[in-house]
């Protein structure tokens, strides 16, 4: 299990490529990658504030509870801060499991809690200005299912 | 103790944290002694239903005890992922 | 949309890395890969037979049918035929979407039609001989959830 | 038309496709001929319920008609992913 907290980019590719060789036993691996959406053009750049301490225990948090939860062979995530544009990654998780639906499950609940538990802010810089993202009841409603 | 802010209550207040000397038995009690500031305060703290707190980086909720508590954080819904 | 049925391996790390950069708007990026597990150790390969043909008209009308259901801006299969090792992928979806509920609905219906409803039949290689890989009630049972 | 046959479907009968004359008019009729030659097409169609058939790479039933049909596959269930 590795968490990263960074400002730097990461090699979508290379992470999932060694991810996925390094998990032995597991007949399933799931990613997923977050990208800065250009929304029609109108977006010129995302800044992600964290408030750095509390955030690596949050996601340690969250990851062991997933590791708990379902038969884990692995599980990675890496998120970046600061300034970022559309296109780019702005954090994956990866998961990896004897079968499908547990390196899925563990996916998407690592995505539901990371969205709505680690303390992470998200900026829009834009035509309009600058737009902190409001939070989304969906996202919250999203925690309910687990 | 150190109170630290996140997002627009960072921006609203003007700064991202200070030592602040209390009396306040809880985050609520804080948050009105906060208030009561200057305008800047009072805006950051308008609605506590847009807002989130951490005590010593773990969520709590704003009827908790400050006791023992060395780092106070004041944040909105966060929207990593 | 691009759909590979193939005996030779493929570059895991890049076809993620390819199909996420390829994907103009999509905030989300989902991807699944099946690893042959070792089972302990008793696996000493795996051999999968499909139906040439059939298989890619099947696999592309998944991934119809999966565009059809979910916003998606773009998918990926890639599976392979032949002789396999114990740690090789199998093969892989990949899906891009605006939004992550969509990335992850519309790889696990492709993962659960394709397990079912692709022609491939996997035989497994090992100290008890040869056996062909029993198809799973819970397999059949995944496609009533969609 | 042309019958394939995949897996131990293929095994038990001992080659991969063959060219069949027949006057069967479903896929049920079209299995009773073939469950007529000998022991190994018996053995591969002993259990229906573990076989599935496609007409022109499209999966069927085993009561579909098989006028106009130029291939016909038998095979178990499939397993790939």
């Amino acid at each position: 299990m590795r968490v990263a907290v960074q400002p730097a980019a990461f090699d979508l590719g290379a992470e999932v490529a060694a991810f996925a060789a390094g998990v032995r036993g597991a007949g399933a691996v799931v990613s997923f990658t977050g990208l800065v959406r250009d929304e029609g053009g109108t977006l010129s750049a995302m800044e992600i504030e964290h408030y750095p301490g509390m955030t690596e225990k949050a996601i340690a948090g969250i990851v062991a509870e997933a590791m708990a939860r379902w038969a884990l062979v692995d599980a990675l995530v890496i998120h970046r801060h600061g300034r970022l544009f559309p296109g780019e990654a702005i954090m994956m998780v990866a998961t990896a499991a004897p079968h499908r639906g547990d390196a899925f499950a563990a996916a998407e609940y690592l995505m539901d809690y990371l969205k709505s538990r680690a303390p992470f802010w998200k900026k829009e810089l834009g035509a309009e200005g600058e737009v902190w993202v409001p939070a989304r009841d969906a996202d919250e409603d999203a925690l309910k299912r687990w | 103790m150190d109170v630290l802010y996140f997002a627009w209550v960072r921006e609203r207040i003007g700064l991202p944290r200070e030592r602040v000397k209390t009396s306040a038995g809880t985050v609520a009690e804080l948050v009105e002694d906060l208030r009561a500031r200057d305008a800047r305060y009072a805006a950051a703290f308008a609605d506590l239903a847009s807002l989130r707190v951490a005590l010593d980086q773990e969520l709590a909720s704003f009827d908790a005890p400050l006791a023992g508590v060395r780092e106070v954080a004041f944040f909105p819904p966060m929207t990593g992922g």
